[in-house]
């Protein structure tokens, strides 16, 4: 049992025990929940500290008759993530104990949230093909079932069954890809099953293609990113969970973690990349529409995103995996400080808010710098982190990368817009959320409990201090690919450019400035409710068109053909019977002369045709 | 002689009492029937026994056999009809019909 | 035995063909009589004439047999059942079923196809009756020769026969 | 070997039992689901011991051989044994049957009549224990054929709704198919002059024709398809499920369905390789659209046990997709896909009977909603079982149907893109049955909170219930564990069919 | 003078049988009670029984230096024998209570059934068609007798006239077919009559002849469609004499076909694909009418036709690639005696349930296992063994050994034929079943005392012997199977 595999378990361990005693005691629930994450903490940090690792790869691949599981790898990526994940974690439990204090439903919510956490940790050290693909699977479940947390509510209801299934169609893509994988390198461990497909293009392409289906559906990327928004059914913490360090980042890791196969398939990353772009744009235009705080949010998770596939897009691994980073310290901030607000107004609508900076400081003053990081302004994190993806950009328009050079060009000019359009969305919030005057719904609002403005203070911390990283050259890159069980070869530095800091300063003040002018209209407070963008482009009417309505359409034909020809020919066999015994009975009416002459006729006929066929 | 004269005579009252069998509704005319139907076996046997001029004389012993047995038949056949009669009051055959597949 | 033609009788073969056109045309009166006291009289006559073929073809003893056992017993006996069934003295409709058709397709294919069968085997073939002796003895001999086996079988079946006959007379007045 | 006495004595423990129940009278009654759990925990201890005196070393071979003389005239001798292919089976056999009898104790389904229950229990457990066992021809049909009768008197007597119509339907169908077998059966045996199914599998069977094996092969195929059930040949089994009673339906689904499969990779792929060879792809072909019509099909049902009737067609399309293979992965995989669907729709059907019991219904328009609430452990349950059918990695439902698409990658026959193609509509099929479990847990376990409480899983249950989740989770954990029992004698099998291979 | 030579040792199962038939006659007569009768022909027939396997191999009643014999006990004789002895006397044990209660008179009907079967005993051992032919008449003139007996059922005098029109005609055309082959051949011994087949080819009047000859066999065996009167027959007669017809009459009649079609094996040609499409018909008419049926005796008639079916199929199977010989013999001397046990075994149920109860109808049946729940296990059992399903195990073992023989020939059709069937038959037999173990229909019937409660304790034993080799059958299946290898 390695230590990283220990980190997977005692979350597990965590939930089952949690679950158990969670129904006689809630407030052992609560120390259960905040155990799990906390000791997968510690032994992230212990593994830091060991650095470097001797042997990253620990187990056994599949063979010899026996499919062993739980192979894990510990390399600078793995643990960078790990300690991410728990961190980000263990401050959703904390701040949970606080924000469910009133749900009845307390203790198996803490310990899904905690399965959750073990799931998104089983991908970070999966060493082999199939500890990830139960993690990353385990996962699917775990945000089906935190979403479906008020399941008496149909919207929370509808919600997570279409988080489960538009992730799982992608799923098909990632299970093929995962057997194709496997079938073509004939090893399930990680490590060797992308270095044996790096050496054969067509696997790499397959296999990469593949398995990108399922990192669009977890990672919320066009098309698969319609579940997202609507997970807001979800309670907060959870949101906080699935943005930040669960779910949609596993999307993004699982490509980082492959990523030499991406390298040896350019189709592939050329695609990532206008999806990222279709995706980053787009989510943030949606974004500006919205009525609803937490699906601002939301479809800002979606375009953000899409940077750091932009990133993998464009070669650059550790920009991503930065992005993503500085991303789960500001996003997971920005919904528990949502959770905190929308708990005190009790509605998420933003017309409902307003004026709220004196009544919650804290939440206040946290949110603003999880807003500016949004939006990626000097010094918080979003800004570093953000630039090292317009860096990679701009080098690939030099042809730096393995794409061609007019897709940088599409990602750069992209990105630039999506940072003006985040400006303005980000600018509305804080606007309605904090300034103005107090709406009648957010009357008695105060300042959320201690357990829940901790974590957001945890938060604020690394989300101003962890952009500086960048400025020391070389430093996450390195760390990162410490002991990389697959090294790319180049360290990049992550350190941000003039030229790129000169675009995006002007696109956030055209964006800003765009929210400023808009302030006045009226559909500034309410959104476009039910418009047309509102609702993400009408993608949902397009799932309904191509895959409900043909699905259901193909139920219906099933029953049918299930009923009427199959279950009809097999009872009309047997009713046939019957009715041929019937109709057989029917001569036997006690005349023995007609017995008889049956019996003659049949002599005779025996006898002529046997003579016939005699004959001839 | 021909062999072909008392073998076409035996088809022939063979071939009657087919007939007179299928035909008949009075059982005692149906047993007359059978016994025309025995009498033409017994005019091909005897013919066969003397056209093989079999030592064995298989073809008379056997005629003789059928005449006793048809005998024997008569005998218990009315014996049968006699008891039907009493119970049902008729012997047309078609009307002996009590016993068959219920209509359904 | 020689090969001989049909259509070139001999004095047996028009011997033999009257006494079988009298039997075959008592025998269809048997079965086509509205009176069925008429029938058994009809019997009795093709019978006879039968018995007479088989003196023709020197089966003496079957002849014999024929007469005692058929014209002695069995018509006896017919003629004791329709008195015992109330059988209709005079002509009657009744006699003969409704499935005239059927009953004569059957009976006519049964006669064609063994006819035909017959004719093509044996339309050319004589028997030898002059060397042939069938008398009773010769015939009791190969009985008791030969067939010792079914005829004591058939003894038990006369005597069954002759228990079942008397069982049934008595069965349903002791009940 | 010392442990010859195990086989025999599996199977005549329940024998004798069921005779017991047979010959013991009306005040047999109070006693009899006690006598019942005896009788299934002795045969349970016996397999525990056949388990731990089984040399896994040695799973490629026969093991615990018994040999007798039966009948010479139809060249039937009395033959068990088993190897890694049939043992897990036995074990699970062993297992369900003895959950059922613990669930039978405090809960014999109207109209009551404990003895004769429980006797036809036993008698079934001896048929279904004899199929994994046999090692001749005959014997394996005889036991196939065992199992008949006592499950229809089962779904008959103390079933539901048309129940009668139901059995019926069921057994003859069921006899149809075995007699189809028979036919195929005897079609070997009449050109090899051996019903051994070993001597046969090593390469007697292949000495035959190719035309007399594709004829034994659709026949043996053809009924054991039947029983499986392979699309289209399913429609006995939601009526049979659907009317059956709680443990009928568990045994049913979890051992009965076994049974074609196990005579597929049992007999048919090593007897009959060159045959097999041949029918592979068409058999790929109708184990996909069982996938994929089981799924939709589930989802246009409305009852929940018909909704699990046809997951198991889609499930066993799992399973007939892995032994299409050929492969060592794909055969591997079916043996597994069969034991965890054993477990799993067993736990499902106790689940469902469970709710059936407390609500009298299993309608969709009759259940009440919220069964999370109204019956937490009970709801708890019924999602466990439905993630785990759905093919939830971590869990063993997962794992034979994703090494089945690993052995369709990888076929051993020529057709290789055909496969790959099949390869992706059985992916799609894995994500239809997610839609229709969620489908099923959205409108049972969901739902507005409900005012009345149901009760919630008993101790009995829990007792009877938990062997299920508890191996649900360990194979899917571990699933090495049963790979490396069943792997040797896959290898045996599959070295058959490749000496058939151009 | 010379008259044949006669070992009476080898004759004297025969004449055992018949001389116990007078035996039982006198002894009523003497001591005017009719279980008197009923035990001196079971003490008849018991004796009877190892006097048959001591006779095996012999022969007798041989006409000097050309050794053509009249009696000639094979094997295969011995085992039909067997067959006709046993199953005689279970069917006595059964109408032991018919006796009693006068419902026939006992000294006529242990007298009339034990001629019969002294025919039937004869039948297989004969070694020409005239002693065939006899045999046959022998067996079937006293059970119209039989039938007819019955007192107080006013449908016996039909059921009897049926059987015996349906007999004499067919005892005609099968004369007719004797005389036939006699002209064609001029021998009538089997031996003679076999060298011919096996140097000549068939002549047309020969065939017809053959095909002719299997009208009476037919008649005796009830196959489609020489069937019709056989319901209408059992439905009419006593229980006892159903089963008797069901059981000792056909075995005779299949002794008849297995030396007939042993004699003119080289004529195969001719009558295999005939029985092939007698089988055919029989199974699938007899199955299918039999699934409307309500009454319990037209239940078992039906299902006895289509059993028939099932014991023709390995001799039609010689329509294809197997000859005739052990193969096809040991299945159809299988199927047989496994039927004798479970039809006289469901007979036997169906007797004892009558007296007790007057029930007729298959819903008479409902709750049969609450009044009387050994019967009911009992008729169960005898039914899946008929049906072919496990526990019946030896009703599904002669299946398969029949089924074999067409595989073995590629008589494909006839084999699919015989599957169909088979599953068509389990319908029914099924559906009675689940009769029996229905809860009775108002709740005070459960234990409540039968109607009539007239036991006896004779028809208990009848069933119990059924039972007894049922299951020895099931167990050790090469007693029924192996039984011609033994003799």
């Amino acid at each position: 049992m390695t230590a990283a595999l220990l980190m997977v378990l005692i979350p597990v361990l965590a939930a089952f025990v949690g679950l158990l005693v969670g129904g006689m005691s809630r407030a052992a629930a609560a120390v259960f929940s905040v155990a799990g994450p906390a000791s997968a903490l510690g032994i992230a940090v212990y593994l830091a500290v060991q650095e470097p690792w001797s042997e990253p790869l620990v187990g056994t691949g599949f063979g010899g008759g026996t499919l062993p599981i739980g192979a894990t790898v510990v390399d600078g990526l793995a643990v960078t993530v790990a300690l991410m994940v728990c961190f980000v974690s263990l401050l959703v439990q904390i701040y949970s104990i606080g924000y469910m204090r009133h749900e009845p439903r307390y203790s198996s919510y803490a310990a899904f949230v905690s399965l959750f956490t073990a799931a998104m940790l089983a991908v970070v050290v999966a060493g082999d093909l199939l500890l990830l693909l139960i993690g990353w699977e385990v996962m699917g479940l775990c945000s089906y079932l935190l979403i479906g947390q008020h399941w008496e509510q149909e919207e929370a209801r509808r919600a997570a069954v279409k988080a489960f299934l538009v992730t799982k169609i992608g799923d098909i893509g990632f299970i093929i890809g995962i057997v194709v994988l496997i079938g073509a390198t004939a090893t399930t461990l990680l490590p060797g099953a992308v270095q044996a497909a790096v050496a054969d293009s067509t696997v790499a392409t397959a296999a990469s293609g593949l398995i990108l289906l399922g990192v669009l559906g977890k990672s919320a990327q066009f098309p698969l990113h319609a579940w997202l928004p609507d997970a807001m059914a979800g309670p907060s913490p959870v949101s906080a969970l699935i943005h930040a360090a669960t779910m949609v980042a596993a999307g993004v890791y699982v490509v980082a973690r492959m990523y030499p196969m991406y390298l040896a398939a350019p189709a592939v990353l050329t695609t990532m990349a206008m999806i990222a772009c279709i995706t980053m744009l787009g989510a943030a235009v949606v974004a500006v529409a919205q009525v609803d705080l937490k699906r601002v949010l939301a479809w800002s998770t979606v375009s953000q995103l899409a940077y750091m596939v932009a990133a993998l897009a464009l070669g650059a691994r550790d920009a991503a995996i930065f992005h993503m980073l500085s991303h789960a310290f500001f996003k997971a901030l920005l919904f528990l400080a949502a959770g905190a607000v929308i708990h005190a107004v009790g509605s998420g609508a933003l017309r409902d808010m307003g004026g709220l900076r004196r009544a919650m400081p804290v939440t206040y003053a946290t949110m603003t710098i999880g807003l500016l990081a949004l939006v990626g302004v000097f010094p918080l994190a979003g800004f570093f982190s953000k630039e090292s993806v317009l860096v990679a950009a701009e080098q690939a328009t030099q042809g730096e990368a393995e794409v061609a050079v007019w897709v940088g060009w599409t990602v750069l000019v992209v990105s630039i817009l999506t940072i003006a359009v985040t400006a303005a969305y980000a600018l509305r919030v804080w606007l309605l959320t904090w300034s103005g005057p107090r709406r009648e719904a957010a009357s008695g609002v105060h300042e959320a409990p201690a357990v829940m403005w901790v974590p957001l203070v945890a938060l604020s911390v690394p989300t101003v201090a962890f952009g500086f990283s960048a400025l020391k050259d070389g430093w996450l890159p390195t760390w990162i690919q410490a002991t990389a069980t697959e090294p790319l070869g180049t360290v990049e530095a992550l350190a941000p450019e003039a030229a790129t800091i000169g675009l995006s300063v002007v696109a956030i003040m055209v964006g800003a400035g765009a929210a400023l002018a808009a302030r006045r209209h009226e559909s500034f407070d309410r959104g476009s409710e039910g418009s047309f963008v509102a609702r993400g482009f009408g993608v949902d009417a397009v799932y309904e068109a191509l895959v409900v309505r043909p699905f259901l359409v193909m139920v219906g034909w099933v029953m049918v053909f299930d009923r009427s020809a199959i279950q009809r020919t097999v009872s009309a066999v047997g009713s046939g019977t019957l009715r041929a015994g019937g109709l057989l009975q029917r001569p036997y009416r006690g005349d023995v002369q007609r017995y008889v002459s049956t019996a003659v006729t049949g002599v005779v006929v025996a006898i002529v045709i046997l003579l016939v066929a005699v004959a001839t | 002689m021909h062999l072909s004269l008392p073998l076409l005579l035996s088809v022939a009252l063979f071939g009657i009492g087919v007939y007179g069998l299928l035909v008949r509704r009075n059982a005692i005319l149906i047993l007359m029937s059978v016994e025309l139907m025995l009498n033409g076996v017994n005019i091909s046997l005897v013919a066969f026994d003397v056209y093989w001029a079999d030592v064995l004389h298989a073809g008379q012993s056997l005629a003789i056999f059928v005449i006793t047995i048809a005998a024997a038949e008569i005998g218990l056949g009315l014996a049968i009809l006699l008891l039907l009669y009493r119970v049902r009051s008729t012997i047309a055959i078609d009307e002996v019909t009590q016993l068959h597949e219920d209509a359904s | 035995m020689s090969e001989r033609s049909l259509l070139s009788p001999t004095g047996v073969d028009i011997v033999f063909t009257l006494l079988g056109l009298v039997a075959v045309a008592a025998a269809l009166l048997v079965v086509t009589t509205k009176q069925i006291v008429h029938a058994a009289l009809w019997l009795v006559v093709s019978l006879g004439a039968v018995a007479g073929c088989y003196l023709v073809m020197t089966a003496e003893f079957v002849a014999w047999m024929q007469v005692l056992i058929y014209l002695g017993a069995v018509v006896v006996l017919l003629l004791f059942g329709m008195m015992l069934t109330r059988a209709p003295i005079g002509p009657s409709e009744e006699l003969t079923g409704t499935n005239r058709v059927v009953s004569l397709f059957a009976a006519v294919a049964v006669t064609a196809v063994l006819g035909v069968l017959i004719v093509d085997a044996y339309a050319t073939t004589m028997i030898d009756v002059d060397g042939q002796e069938s008398t009773a003895s010769v015939i009791g001999e190969s009985l008791f020769r030969y067939w010792v086996l079914p005829f004591e079988a058939l003894s038990v079946l006369l005597l069954s026969a002759l228990v079942g006959a008397i069982a049934l007379s008595q069965s349903d007045e002791e009940a | 070997m010392s442990s010859s006495w195990l086989l025999p004595a599996l199977l005549l423990v329940p024998l004798l039992g069921a005779l017991v129940m047979l010959l013991a009278g009306r005040r047999a009654e109070p006693w009899a689901t006690w006598f019942g759990v005896g009788v299934q925990s002795l045969g349970l201890l016996l397999t525990l011991v056949v388990l731990t005196q089984f040399s896994q070393a040695q799973s490629g071979s026969m093991q615990m051989v018994v040999e007798a003389d039966w009948i010479p005239e139809l060249l039937v001798d009395f033959r068990l044994g088993v190897d890694g292919i049939s043992l897990p089976l036995v074990a699970l056999t062993s297992l369900l049957g003895w959950c059922a009898a613990v669930y039978t104790v405090r809960r014999v389904p109207e109209p009551g009549r404990a003895r004769a229950f429980v006797g036809l229990l036993l008698l079934l457990q001896v048929g279904m224990l004899g199929t994994f066992m046999a090692l001749d021809l005959i014997l394996f049909f005889l036991f196939f054929e065992v199992v008949l009768a006592p499950m229809w008197f089962l779904i008959a007597f103390w079933g539901s709704g048309e129940r009668r119509r139901s059995a019926n339907t069921f057994i003859l169908y069921t006899v149809l198919g075995s007699v189809v077998m028979l036919l195929g059966f005897l079609v070997v045996m009449v050109d090899t002059g051996s019903a051994d199914m070993v001597v046969l599998a090593n390469g007697l069977g292949a000495e035959m024709s190719g035309g007399a094996q594709l004829t034994a092969a659709l026949l043996i195929l053809g009924g054991l398809a039947v029983k499986a059930p392979m699309w289209p040949l399913h429609t006995w089994l939601p009526d049979a499920h659907t009317a059956a009673p709680t443990v009928g339906s568990v045994l049913l689904a979890g051992v009965l369905l076994k049974m074609g499969t196990y005579g597929m990779v049992r007999i048919v792929v090593p007897t009959l390789p060159d045959a097999m060879v041949s029918i592979a792809p068409y058999l790929a072909a109708f184990a996909v659209v069982g996938i994929l019509y089981g799924a939709l099909a589930s989802y246009g049902q409305d009852d929940l046990k018909r909704v699990i009737a046809f997951s198991s067609v889609g499930h066993m399309g799992f399973v007939l997709l892995g032994i299409s293979t050929l492969s060592v992965v794909g055969i591997n995989a079916a043996l597994f896909g069969n034991i965890a669907h054993g477990l799993i729709t067993g736990l499902l059907f106790f689940v469902v009977g469970g709710i059936k019991q407390r609500t009298g219904t299993t309608t969709f328009a009759g259940l009440p909603r919220g069964l999370y609430a109204a019956a937490p452990r009970l709801g708890f349950l019924l999602g466990f079982a439905a993630v785990a059918s759905l093919g939830m990695p971590g869990l063993a439902g997962f794992w034979g149907e994703f090494l089945a698409l690993v052995g369709a990658y990888h076929p051993l026959v020529p057709e290789r893109w055909f496969y790959r193609v099949m390869l992706i509509l059985a992916a799609i099929g894995m994500v239809l049955a997610a839609a229709y479990f969620l489908k099923v847990l959205r409108r049972v376990g969901q739902g507005p909170v409900p005012e009345a409480q149901l009760d919630d899983v008993a101790t009995d249950e829990w007792l009877s219930w938990t062997p299920l989740v508890a191996l649900t989770v360990i194979l899917g954990v571990a699933p090495f564990l049963l790979f490396e029992l069943t792997d040797p004698a896959v290898r045996v099998v599959v070295e058959s069919v490749a000496g058939a291979l151009p | 003078m010379t008259i044949q030579s006669i070992d009476l040792l080898t004759l004297a199962p025969t004449l055992v049988v018949a001389l116990g038939a007078l035996a039982a006659l006198v002894a009523e007569l003497v001591t005017g009670r009719g279980q008197v009768a009923v035990g001196v022909g079971l003490a008849a027939l018991v004796a009877a029984t190892p006097l048959a396997v001591v006779a095996s191999g012999e022969q007798t009643l041989c006409s000097g230096a050309d050794a053509a014999c009249s009696f000639v006990v094979s094997p295969l004789a011995v085992a039909l024998q067997l067959i006709v002895l046993v199953s005689t006397a279970v069917v006595l044990l059964m109408a032991s209570a018919d006796v009693t209660d006068r419902t026939v008179p006992g000294g006529e009907f242990v007298f009339l059934i034990l001629c019969s079967a002294s025919g039937a005993v004869l039948a297989p051992a004969t070694n020409d068609l005239v002693t065939l032919i006899v045999a046959l008449e022998v067996v079937s003139l006293p059970t119209f007798a039989l039938v007819a007996l019955r007192r107080g059922e006013p449908r016996a005098a039909e059921a009897a006239l049926k059987a015996f029109i349906f007999s004499i005609v067919s005892v005609a055309v099968s004369l007719y077919g004797i005389s036939l082959l006699y002209g064609t051949t001029g021998v009538v011994g089997f031996d003679q009559l076999a060298s011919v087949a096996t140097l000549t080819d068939p002549t047309p009047l020969g065939s017809a002849g053959l095909v002719m000859l299997l009208a009476v066999i037919g008649f005796k065996i009830a196959a489609v469609p020489f069937h019709a009167w056989a319901p209408d027959t059992y439905q009419g007669a006593t229980v006892p004499v159903a089963a008797y017809l069901s059981v000792v009459s056909k075995a005779a009649g299949f002794a008849a076909l297995l030396l007939v079609t042993w004699t003119f094996a080289g004529w195969s040609e001719i009558w295999a694909p005939i029985v092939a499409v007698l089988a055919g018909l029989t199974m699938l008419v007899g199955n299918a009418v039999a699934l409307r049926q309500r009454h319990a005796v037209r239940l078992l008639a039906w299902s006895s036709i289509a059993q028939a079916g099932y014991i023709l199929v390995p001799l039609a199977a010689v329509a294809g690639s197997v000859v005739w010989g052990p193969g096809v013999t040991g299945a159809v001397i299988g199927y047989l005696v496994a039927y004798a046990a479970m039809n006289l075994g469901a007979f036997g149920v169906v007797a004892v349930v009558a007296r007790r109860t007057g029930a007729e109808s298959l819903a008479d049946y409902r709750g049969m296992a609450w009044r009387s729940p050994w019967l009911a296990v009992a008729l169960a059992f005898f039914l899946a063994s008929l049906a072919g399903l496990p526990p019946g195990l030896i009703g599904l073992l002669v299946k398969v050994r029949v089924l074999i023989v067409p595989v073995d020939a590629g008589v494909w059709w006839l084999a699919v034929v015989m599957a169909v069937a088979t599953v068509i038959g389990l319908a029914y037999y099924l559906a009675w079943a689940a009769q029996l173990f229905r809860r009775p229909e108002t709740a005070d019937n459960e234990g409540a005392p039968e109607r009539l409660a007239i036991k006896s304790w004779t028809s208990t034993v009848a069933v119990a012997v059924c039972l007894v080799l049922t299951v020895a059958f099931s167990l050790a299946p090469s007693l029924a199977l192996g039984l011609i290898d033994r003799l």
